[in-house]
């Protein structure tokens, strides 16, 4: 392949205009079909359960009952489901996750399950399956699971990373570092330091959508999986090794997706709605309830973190340090590793030092969540950076713009960057008219940095041209709010055409070539470069056929704006063929046309961004009111600015949640007490204002474009700029995220007594 | 020759030194020599490890090569939402 | 358990089903009859995505046993466009980008048409409480806000 | 499990009244096909009251209002008169759950799901409301707070269905408040809550007060002390002190997911005082 990825300026038709979606019309007339509006012939009910206790060996499933009940077809413990895994702890973790095997980990881990003629009788069969249970003592506090005198939640965990090899279990999987210079030096050299431990609880992503899959084994081995997933050739490979089925011979159609920000990136209940077709020899349909998505699917981290900070009084900082203990559930994750990576990426620092644990516990296995970790890191960090500048009596904003990494800065995490946008989103904001703004009693303004890195990866597209010469356009990549535009208009770009006459669909994994999953911040990223590579592949061939009809070399046949040119005065005769013309005599001229690639995006571009919100304190109840805010960030280009400002507004929306009131609420036996929406309280439409956004664009030099991820990074400075506003409106430091109503009077009342 | 740089906990596994001289024209034989040198390695390459190379984070394009002088940072491969 | 029988008008057509007693009009819905526009977020009142419109009165289906359904009229997001005529709403949330994944909009746009029809000038206020029974992860309800304004400015002018 | 839809009351409380397993009365089913999804309720018989003739209108009679068990909360919402008379009672009805949940509960559901947090309870209680309970032995007129008797649980006996919630008319100088605190600004359930009703004499000092707070004990609490204290005052800062004292005083809150036992107690003192204000202001005191 001989793709030039490489940035070049270059003025756009199509990219940065703002056409309707081509799926949309289907989402506001009801047709779109999510993960549990597919139906087969057929089709059976697949119903989970799942353990009531935090920590419990399992110690016998009698399902005998359960089978004999008129209308059950099928019942599966972790027998239907051996280990095939082949030493493949991540995988090993999935599968256990999916459907426990020695021990219950959590309250709602699945232990067994049944297919059923219907929901009445498969919720009838699950009260008929007998678990016996030893329950054993439990943890799903992150500090204290860290804690040597900890119930042990798997003994064969010696923590990783330690300078010498611990001769004891723990719950501490791993630790891990990153820096550079010598803070101890740094810390000698400040004026001012600031030094803070914080907490965060943990959240849900939160989708409308539950997960929900169609599953059907057919006795010789070939399957099909209708589900919704934020990336369906993962979930292939996942399910094809978890039941040994060859991959190509499993079939996996994305639905629609109705939300997923990280919680759909692996399997949960897949494999065992195909296990429940392979055993009943029948399709299976298999829907989560909102309280299993609660209790068994996707959360963040919850976290605990030591931050020390330090200044001279110029306002230079000259060390920085951070202790990081992040919640992995019961499995080892590398969460803490991220969040020790992004904690200090927006700073120029001599001196930095992060540490992280990786801490399990009695909770369900943590899964990305929108730029995963990143979040509370930059909540303690941004915290300490506020509190920093406010006692070098500097401006906030002052103080970051002075420390604001930049082009060739070594990151804290490692290598240095290029350009970058930390930068700009700061002067922006500094000069933004929301920072001159009026405020009102009770009401403060706070600011906050953050960082992503964006990822890239495997990508596929086919961009097949139909004898009209309109466009199909089939991708890899799962589209989470929006992408089919934006990669009809890159398409329509390159091949200089109108965006109505492509029109953009995600295949199946039988049709098209491995993609990564949507994530990372990747989607439009990654696949528009395959959208690009395909699109001049198929200019290429359209070249060619102009070439053939005009009967000269192809080396004379530039193409500009839809039309092959014949260049030179020689052809002067010759008036331009458009690419319509050409694919009305394809059949003629060697078939059809098409351009495909297959390609790996890498060269993602790290992203910033930099966030105002205005809040106001009601002192007496601790209540809090978002009165305003606004995001910005850079994009490296907007291709489709409206979805990239949906970005910017939903990120905020569920930081802004994140910080005021979402939280996994644990009761004394572990169990989760709040798996619900009415009291996990996600932002209703009245918690919150216009969200502002103003788009920068710093071209990615990685990108024919200069295209950035945008999708992950808007929610990682809402904790700290809430936390931020709200220090400045009532003067409390909040340390706990969420900062809810009962936390912020308890604050204000211990200031208020001394 | 390119100067390789490892993130702490790697460099732990690499016998506790960050900053390896090697011989290597792409990310392959970069990740082929470090083996070699340091077995331990093994399980994180087959774990993933994102290479950064003048500030450009390379995650799969193990043929990317790596120019003469470059700045060489290895970093853990990571998950996103 | 005995099945119910329930005959009912569906977006004007009438409908006539047998149900079990304790099934939701949701679940009649999708299961039974094939619409799958209304969709199940949480099954207990607290998302809106099943929302339907009984006798004029805005309702979470999830909440409604299809055996209430006798006599009613009932809409729902199959039946907002009138043949190939967008409704406004539908318009609107088009133009404004008013949705990213899609699967709380057939509630939000029945809980904005209900709310127009109640209420055809709303502040922004008074849109963002009106709404605030759907509930949206994807847009930050900006874009929703704004399109169900312009969508209000549309219907008033028509 | 049965689906039936009497037209008499006579006939719904002959049905609950033969049920032989646990049988369930519907109205807006906004709580019980909850509990029924969750599988905390599995009940064999659903009653649906709401074509039983009279129980879905509001009536203004000589004595004050009479709102039937199966009138949604909306319809209060939309009713003038009672929304003048009783603008307490109205605005805690509408504050139960969204818009769609508003089309379908009923305040007599509310009643009777008998959770220390329903909304349209304390603020019914500052009211006065009573409630016109039938059953298999006749009818009977009872205090809306002689209902619940703890959470989950009330004073009803097998058979018995309340068919109407009674506000008295209103004299002269008169106003009702209810407010809650709630995380969010809708869908919560609250965390505490109170409601106030006062009556003014002719200069603008209280005649009679009422208080009532809620999610503040097992039940919802009248709290007579806090009434009397306010009786014979206009409303000043040092009274809105005691009262706010009294009302934190009273709580015997516990700490849950929604709220600690400090938070309950210091915020229903404070609710008191702002829904005291507001009630003073609406019966024309200044």
């Amino acid at each position: 392949m001989n793709f030039d990825p490489r940035f070049s300026g270059r003025k756009f038709a199509s990219v940065g205009t703002r056409p309707i979606r081509p799926d949309g019309i289907d989402k506001v007339t009801g047709r779109a079909r999510y993960g549990a509006d597919f139906n087969m012939a057929g089709q059976l009910v697949g119903r989970v359960l799942r353990s009531p206790h935090a920590h419990a060996v399992i110690k016998s499933i009698d399902t005998s009952k359960a089978e004999k009940l008129a209308g059950v077809k099928a019942v599966i413990t972790a027998k239907d489901l051996p280990d095939l895994t082949d030493g493949d702890a991540a995988m090993f973790d999935i599968l256990d996750n999916c459907m426990a095997r020695k021990k219950a980990l959590y309250d709602g881990h699945a232990v067994a399950a049944v297919a059923a003629i219907d929901a009445r009788i498969a919720r009838q069969a699950l009260k008929l399956i007998e678990v016996e249970y030893e329950v054993l003592p439990h943890v799903t506090d992150v500090d204290e699971a860290a804690h040597h005198h900890a119930p042990l939640i798997n003994d064969q965990v010696f923590t990783e990373g330690l300078e010498e090899k611990p001769v004891k279990p723990s719950n501490i999987t791993k630790r891990t570092q990153f820096g550079h210079g010598d803070v101890h030096k740094g810390f000698a050299e400040a004026d001012f330091v600031v030094e803070r431990s914080f907490k965060t609880e943990q959240t849900h992503q939160g989708y409308i959508e539950p997960h929900a899959c169609v599953a059907s084994v057919n006795p010789d081995g070939t399957a099909d999986l209708w589900v919704c997933t934020q990336g369906h050739f993962v979930y292939r490979q996942h399910c094809a090794q978890l039941l040994g089925l060859e991959a190509s011979k499993l079939r996996v159609t994305s639905s629609e997706i109705g939300g997923g920000f990280g919680g759909k990136t692996h399997v949960w209940a897949e494999p065992v709605a195909l296990a429940l077709s392979r055993k009943a020899g029948r399709p299976v349909k298999l829907v989560m309830t909102r309280d299993e998505v609660f209790r068994a699917s996707g959360p963040t981290s919850a976290t605990s973190i030591d931050v020390r900070i330090g200044a001279k009084k110029d306002g230079t900082i000259t060390a920085a340090e951070a202790t990081l203990r992040y919640s992995c559930g019961p499995y080892a994750g590398s969460w803490a590793e991220i969040g020790a990576m992004t904690a200090f990426a927006c700073y120029k620092l001599e001196n930095v030092k992060t540490v992280g644990f990786e801490v399990l516990v009695n909770r369900p296995k943590t899964a990305a969540y929108r730029a995963p970790s990143a979040p509370m890191a930059a909540f303690a960090v941004e915290s300490a950076i506020d509190e920093l500048a406010h006692e070098i009596g500097m401006d906030a904003v002052d103080f970051r713009i002075k420390n604001a990494a930049q082009e060739g800065t070594r990151a804290s995490y490692g290598p240095v960057y290029g350009p970058i946008g930390i930068g700009p989103t700061l002067e922006a904001v500094k000069h933004h008219p929301h920072m001159k703004a009026p405020l009102k009693a009770n009401q403060g303004r706070g600011m906050a940095c953050g960082f992503w890195f964006n990822f890239g990866g495997q990508t596929c597209t086919d961009l097949n041209i139909g004898m009209d010469g309109s466009v199909s356009l089939a991708v890899g990549t799962v589209d989470v709010g929006g992408s089919r535009a934006s990669l009809s208009l890159v398409a329509a770009e390159e091949l200089g055409i109108d965006y109505s006459h492509v029109k953009a669909i995600v295949a199946d994994t039988s049709s098209l070539g491995y993609n990564d999953m949507t994530d990372g911040s990747r989607g439009t990223f990654s696949s528009s470069m395959a959208t690009i590579s395909a699109a001049r592949n198929a200019i290429k061939i359209l070249r060619e056929r102009a070439a053939q009809m005009w009967d000269i070399p192809v080396d004379d046949v530039t193409w500009e704006k839809g039309h092959a040119i014949a260049k030179g005065e020689k052809y002067g005769n010759l008036s331009p063929l458009s690419l319509k013309e050409i694919a009305a005599k394809s059949g003629t001229t060697g078939g059809p046309i098409a351009g495909h690639s297959e390609l790996v995006a890498d060269g993602a571009g790290v992203s910033f961004a930099t966030h105002i919100c205005d809040i106001e304190v009601d002192p007496e109840t601790g209540s809090t009111r978002v009165i305003r805010y606004t995001v910005v960030q850079d994009a490296g280009k907007a291709v489709h600015p409206t979805y990239v400002e949906g970005q910017y507004q939903g990120g905020a929306a569920q930081g802004i949640g994140w910080a005021l009131n979402e939280e996994y609420i644990y009761g004394k036996d572990g169990r989760l007490q709040n798996a619900g929406f009415l009291d996990y309280r996600i932002p209703v439409c009245s918690d919150l204002p216009m969200i502002d956004t103003q788009i920068l664009e710093i071209p990615n030099p990685n990108h024919p474009y200069g295209v950035r991820g945008v999708g992950e990074t808007s929610i990682v400075p809402p904790l700290a700029a809430i936390a931020n506003a709200v220090s400045n409106a009532v003067g409390v430091r909040m340390t706990h995220i969420p900062m809810s109503p009962p936390r912020i009077l308890a604050a204000l009342d211990a200031e208020r007594e001394g | 020759m390119v100067e390789v740089t490892l993130w702490g906990s790697l460099s732990a596994v690499a016998g506790g030194k960050a900053r390896h001289e090697i011989e290597a024209k792409d990310i392959r034989e970069l990740f082929r020599k470090l083996a070699e040198q340091y077995p331990g390695i093994e399980p994180w390459i087959d774990r993933g490890i994102a290479v950064a190379i003048d500030g450009t984070i390379y995650r799969d394009t193990w043929s990317k090569e790596l120019p003469e002088g470059a700045e060489i940072f290895l970093l853990p491969r990571l998950a996103g939402g | 358990m005995a099945g119910v029988a329930v005959s009912t008008t569906i977006n004007g057509d009438a409908v006539e089903y047998l149900c079990q007693p304790d099934e939701t009009l949701l679940e009649v819905l999708r299961d039974r009859l094939g619409l799958t526009g209304a969709k199940e977020g949480c099954g207990t009142g607290d998302c809106g995505a099943c929302s339907v419109i009984v006798d004029g009165r805005l309702v979470c289906s999830c909440l409604v046993l299809g055996a209430e359904a006798e006599g009613r009229k009932i809409e729902t997001i199959e039946g907002m466009a009138h043949g190939d005529q967008l409704h406004p709403l539908q318009q609107k949330f088009l133009e404004h980008a008013a949705l990213q994944c899609g699967v709380c909009t057939p509630g939000f746009l029945i809980a904005a048409k209900d709310l127009l029809a109640k209420n055809p000038s709303p502040t922004e206020e008074e849109i963002r409480f009106g709404l605030a029974g759907n509930l949206c992860r994807c847009t930050g309800y900006d874009k929703i806000v704004r399109a169900v304004q312009d969508a209000a400015n549309v219907m008033k002018g028509a | 499990m049965r689906y039936i839809r009497p037209l008499s009351i006579e006939d719904a409380v002959g049905e609950l009244a033969k049920a032989v397993g646990p049988a369930a009365i519907l109205a807006g089913g906004s709580d019980l096909l909850v509990r029924m999804k969750g599988g905390f309720v599995d009940p064999e018989l659903i009653v649906d009251i709401k074509r039983i003739g009279g129980l879905s209108d509001v009536t203004e009679t000589a004595e004050g209002f009479r709102i039937g068990a199966a009138v949604p909360c909306a319809v209060l919402g939309e009713n003038k008169a009672l929304k003048q008379a009783w603008p307490g009672v109205v605005e805690a009805a509408n504050l139960i759950g969204s818009k769609q949940v508003q089309g379908r509960c009923t305040i007599t559901g509310n009643l009777c799901n008998a959770s220390p947090a329903a909304d349209s309870v304390p603020a019914m209680v500052a009211a006065g409301a009573r409630a016109v309970v039938v059953g298999p032995s006749g009818k009977r007129t009872i205090a809306v707070e002689a209902v619940p008797t703890g959470p989950g649980r009330t004073s009803l006996a097998k058979g018995e269905i309340i068919e109407a919630i009674l506000l008295d008319k209103r004299p002269p100088h008169a106003g009702d408040a209810y407010l809650r605190f709630i995380p969010r600004t809708e869908m919560d359930i609250a965390v505490v809550s109170a409601g106030v009703n006062l009556t003014l004499d002719d200069k603008g000092a209280i005649r009679s007060a009422r208080v009532a707070l809620g999610a503040a004990a097992p039940t919802v609490l009248l709290v007579e002390e806090a009434g009397q204290v306010l009786v014979g005052s206009k409303l000043d800062e040092d009274t809105l002190e005691r009262l706010a004292k009294i009302c934190s005083g009273a709580c015997r809150p516990i700490d849950d997911k929604r709220g600690t036992i400090e938070f309950r107690r210091k915020v229903a003192g404070v609710l008191a005082r702002r829904a005291a204000a507001i009630a003073y202001k609406r019966a024309g005191g200044k």
